[in-house]
């Protein structure tokens, strides 16, 4: 086999399996997870072959022809940033497949699941790899239609208005995107990734503004930028655990990826937008971590923690320096992991108790020590406590904000980890540590090693690349931002002793969320005492008003869309008087022109 | 009915029907084609039905192979554009080789033809059925 | 050829005249199968063999259908308007008879004598053969050409009988014992 | 001499009073498939050419064919007005199920 292929396989070969699965799985049910296993980890393997050739800084750029008459490619484009994503995306896909075979059994229409999931792991694989623009989108879209099948899985009530609105706010971004994408192709000729770097470099004019609006919308959507970010709160809760890691752990990562392709590949980064979006992301940063403060539900927690994490990231991004990319990127590796970790360990608490209400839970870390170890650990790593992987992200995203000009929005970063630290504080004390302990444990079932062991090797990535984290910043974040042209800047790695204001300062945090966790109850009633900290109170539980705000707009537009109900009055003949009429308008056009 | 008529229509019949298969899979070099084909087709069951009884006609054509039928067409029809779209052809374009005038080398027209012939004709044995109130086995009420 | 043409046009505007006024339904839909052999016989006479074909086979099928929905419902055509609202609604009619045929119809090219896009019908007709390998070009337009026209109206067609089986779902009493309606 | 068009337009007026004039729904379809065969013959007069054959090539003919887009494009609207019509004769016998009448004046609560 050769490596020419690899590519091809990776993406092909999930996607492909997939509808093996519903022929297998009428007669052999338990080989629709093995298939699915047996598919990515091959995936798995065709990545890996590529490697070799990345590590040596090279990249691949393949082509395959495809329908001639019509000019369409096939093509791959795999530099090392594509290769490494795959790779973890795949990677994700595959501990989620494992943690399912457990966690979803005896579940009902588990064939659809299965094979969903397959295409979901190769168009995701796709989008990685895609060298062209179309082909890209095309990716984008099957991810995306195949996350919705997943988001609708259990198919209650509230998953399907969720699954719902989590299409809708999507497909309304993926029309900014395509929109932007046939305005590139429009205004340079050229679809493939691989030469418009160099075309779009040069070009300025209203239009690159307006696509680049369109583009970062089209991302920003599927990264839960703040005004775009309602859906994924619904979302994620609604999905089976095991999706709910993926998409918090690499599809939103997606849209992140995205950005950096077409802002600093395509585009080139515009520093005019600098301020922009580093504000846009500390905007997203703080909304999402004082929402996830307010919560109760343990899986929408976390799941407002993606949106404050992802705003952290598109600081990074907006910073358009090398270190801040390379803070980002590693932030986004380090939160895929994290993330997916704590999704898993919220799927294993709800395996074993059946709610997701931490009201209810309570002193379950002498049932479940496994399960609270992991899920510790992807706590202090996404709060930022050394010497977990979290520290060393957020801490390259600090100093490249504070060296980008912007330092009053570097002490965001703190503020959320503080923040960060208090509602794991919370969480893991209202669902592990108190004494209280819940009625429905009785009828616990056993996590099954199934489910543990992808969250024991998540929770051993964390204390990697914590530990070790010189490595992948010099093997893989490195070598991903070789692509982009960023200047020869060195990127600052840090260290958990080194004297800098940031450092210093993120362990202030640390002491000041300690301090704050132990005086809570009395901050607490100052709020309530308080009119304006109170009111800020009321806007954090009911989530900023974000998702009002688009129910008034939708329900303005629907009763105005009401008013043509009067038109049409059900009288065939008023239709036709309709048409007459319309026919002598135009005749008289017609005529006077 | 009369025994002369139900006679009549028994022979007539397979001359219908080859009229009607004619009609399909010549269309490319003399008139008629895939439509005039199918809708004749289902015109034999109205023959069936004047002739004798509903309940014949449906022993013949039932209501679940009409569906099936149509079901088949529509699925061989885009099959059909699918074969050329993997092969790098534009959708639905003829892939095949194709000689003027010959009785079956005009590409995929002949395979279309009969797709579109079967739906068709199907179609109007379902308007048909459907009118009298029938409905095919395990269709729920 | 022409007063071939003439008759047949008098004789399909006489049946749908019929067809308007009959106020005897089953009748009216017979005078609707007289109209639509007739338009088959002048679709024949401007070389048009296949919808000829189509046009009576399907007319047949059509004249089937009427039938066998008026017999699941009734003959007699409802009370027709008063005469005031027939009048104005008649006027309307002929104005727009009218006014088409003096501002529309000159606009068009002569009878017989059509100018064919160059892009379109003139080139089927020179390369039809061919590019598609089919003699009738009416099949070359429909199977090869514009397949895609071909699709969607097969799947209206399939969607329409998919509407059929919704909208009679409900079987009446009489025909859910079994007993035949005609 | 344009006399095929304005036979088809007085055809589609008969259509058109059909369905304006007639309360009956039976009589409205009629109306309907009128003014479809007007729009059908109006099309292939459209195409038509004096001496002209039809659209079949055979050998080598030098005679004009008629237009063979026209006549596609009309199979389609054949077609499609046939499968319309069957539709909306069923819309007709399962109101007449629930209203014992086919006038639209009887027919109530059928108002978008």
């Amino acid at each position: 086999m050769s490596l020419e292929y690899a590519p091809l396989i990776a993406i092909s070969l999930p996607i492909l399996s997939s509808f093996l699965i519903p022929i297998v799985g009428r007669c052999r049910p338990k080989f629709r997870a093995y298939i699915s296993v047996l598919a990515i980890s091959v995936a798995i393997l065709a990545i890996l072959s590529l490697l070799p050739t990345i590590l040596d800084g090279g990249r691949l750029h393949l082509t395959y022809m495809w329908a001639e008459r019509l000019g369409l490619e096939f093509e791959i484009y795999a530099d090392a940033l594509a290769v490494y994503m795959s790779l973890l995306a795949l990677f994700l896909c595959l501990l989620a497949t494992i943690y399912s075979v457990s966690y979803m059994a005896g579940k009902e229409g588990l064939t659809r699941y299965y094979s969903v999931l397959l295409i979901f792991s190769g168009s995701m694989a796709g989008v990685f790899l895609s060298g062209n623009l179309l082909q890209f989108f095309i990716f984008w879209e099957l991810m995306t239609i195949s996350c919705f099948l997943l988001v609708l899985h259990f198919q209650t009530g509230v998953a399907i208005r969720a699954a719902y609105k989590y299409f809708i706010m999507i497909h309304l971004g993926a029309l900014c995107l395509l929109t932007a994408i046939i305005a590139i192709y429009l205004n340079v000729g050229e679809l493939s990734m691989a030469t418009l770097g160099g075309l779009l470099a040069t070009a300025n004019g209203g239009w690159l503004t307006a696509t680049m609006v369109l583009t970062f919308v089209g991302f920003g959507v599927k990264a839960a930028v703040v005004p775009f970010h309602t859906w994924l709160p619904d979302a994620h809760p609604e999905a089976p655990s095991s999706i709910s890691a993926l998409l918090s752990g690499i599809m939103v990562g997606t849209g992140v990826y995205g950005l950096i392709r077409f802002f600093y590949g395509i585009f080139g980064f515009p520093y005019a937008w600098q301020s922009t979006i580093i504000t846009l992301g500390a905007i997203t940063a703080l909304v999402g971590v004082t929402c996830a403060l307010a919560q109760v539900d343990i899986k929408r927690l976390i799941g407002f923690h993606t949106v404050s994490q992802l705003g952290l990231i598109i600081m990074g991004i907006g910073a358009g320096t090398s270190l801040g990319l390379a803070g980002a990127l590693f932030h986004l590796i380090n939160h895929a992991f994290f993330k997916a970790l704590l999704f898993l360990m919220a799927g294993a608490v709800i395996y074993e108790v059946g709610t997701r209400n931490m009201t209810r839970l309570g002193g379950l870390r002498k049932y479940m020590p496994v399960t609270f170890v992991c899920g510790l650990i992807a706590a202090v790593s996404i709060s930022g406590i050394p010497p977990f992987n979290g520290f060393f992200s957020k801490a390259m995203i600090t100093k490249s904000v504070f060296d980008a000009g912007y330092p009053m929005l570097s002490l965001v970063v703190i503020v959320v980890s503080i923040m960060t630290l208090l509602s794991f504080t919370k969480l893991l004390y209202l669902v592990f540590w108190r004494q209280k302990t819940s009625k429905v444990i009785k009828s616990r079932k056993k996590v099954p090693i199934l489910m543990k062991a992808p969250m024991i090797a998540l929770a051993a990535c964390c204390i990697t690349f914590g530990l070790f984290a010189h490595w992948p910043l010099e093997q893989i974040v490195l070598p991903a931002l070789g692509g982009f042209n960023l200047g020869t800047a060195p990127v600052y790695a840090p260290s958990i002793f080194d004297p800098s204001l940031m450092i210093l300062l993120s362990y202030a945090g640390i002491v000041l969320a300690i301090v704050i966790w132990l005086k809570r109850r009395s901050i607490m009633a100052t709020v309530h005492r308080f009119a304006p900290l109170s009111a800020l109170y009321h806007c954090v539980k009911s989530e900023w008003w974000v998702d009002s705000v688009y129910l008034k707009f939708t329900g303005a537009v629907v009763s105005g869309f009401k008013g043509g109900r009067r038109v049409m009055s059900g009288h065939l003949r008023d239709y036709v008087a309709w048409l007459i009429a319309i026919f002598f308008m135009l005749l008289l056009y017609a005529v006077l022109l | 009915m009369s025994l002369i008529i139900q006679t009549v229509s028994r022979g007539i019949t397979p001359f219908i029907f080859v009229y009607a298969i004619y009609l399909i899979l010549t269309g490319h070099t003399s008139p008629g084609g895939a439509f005039a084909g199918g809708v004749a087709i289902g015109l034999l069951i109205v023959l069936w039905y004047a002739a004798f009884k509903l309940s014949t006609a449906e022993r013949r054509v039932s209501c679940f192979t009409a569906h099936a039928g149509r079901i088949l067409g529509l699925l061989g029809f885009l099959t059909m554009g699918t074969i050329a779209l993997l092969l790098g052809k534009g959708f639905l374009e003829n892939f095949l080789p194709k000689v003027a005038g010959h009785l079956t080398m005009s590409g995929v027209i002949i395979l279309l033809a009969l797709g579109v012939g079967i739906l068709v004709g199907c179609e109007t044995v379902l308007i048909f059925y459907y009118l009298f109130g029938r409905r095919p086995k395990g269709e729920r009420r | 050829m022409e007063i071939l043409m003439g008759f047949f046009f008098i004789l399909v505007i006489v049946s749908a005249v019929a067809v308007a006024e009959l106020r005897d339904l089953l009748a009216a839909a017979l005078a609707l199968g007289a109209c639509g052999f007739f338009v088959g016989i002048l679709f024949f006479l401007m070389m048009a063999p296949d919808l000829a074909i189509v046009q009576l086979i399907v007319e047949i099928m059509m004249v089937v259908v009427l039938v066998i929905a008026l017999a699941r419902t009734h003959r007699k055509s409802s009370e027709p308007e008063s005469a005031k609202t027939t009048l104005a609604l008649g006027v309307i009619v002929a104005c727009v008879f009218i006014l088409f045929s003096v501002a529309v119809v000159p606009l068009m090219t002569e009878f017989g004598s059509p100018q064919y896009n160059p892009e379109v019908s003139q080139r089927y007709i020179d390369e039809g053969v061919e590019n598609t390998g089919s003699q009738n070009l009416v099949t070359a337009v429909l199977l090869d050409y514009r397949a895609y026209d071909t699709l969607g109206e097969i799947v209206v067609l399939f969607a329409s009988v998919l509407g059929m089986s919704l909208v009679l779902r409900k079987v009446s009493k009489r025909m859910a014992e079994g007993k035949e309606c005609l | 001499m344009n006399f095929p068009y304005l036979a088809a337009l007085a055809l589609f007026s008969v259509g058109l009073y059909c369905i304006l004039v007639k309360r009956d729904l039976f009589k409205i379809i009629y109306g309907i498939c009128l003014m479809g065969y007007s729009i059908n013959l109006l099309l292939i007069s459209l195409g038509y050419v004096w001496g002209g054959t039809v659209p079949i090539i055979s050998g080598s003919s030098t005679a004009v064919p008629v237009d063979p887009l026209l006549q596609a494009m009309v199979i389609t609207a054949i077609v499609i007005e046939f499968a319309a019509v069957a539709l909306m004769v069923s819309v007709a016998i399962r109101l007449f199920e629930q209203y014992r009448s086919t006038d639209v004046k009887k027919i109530r609560r059928l108002r978008g």
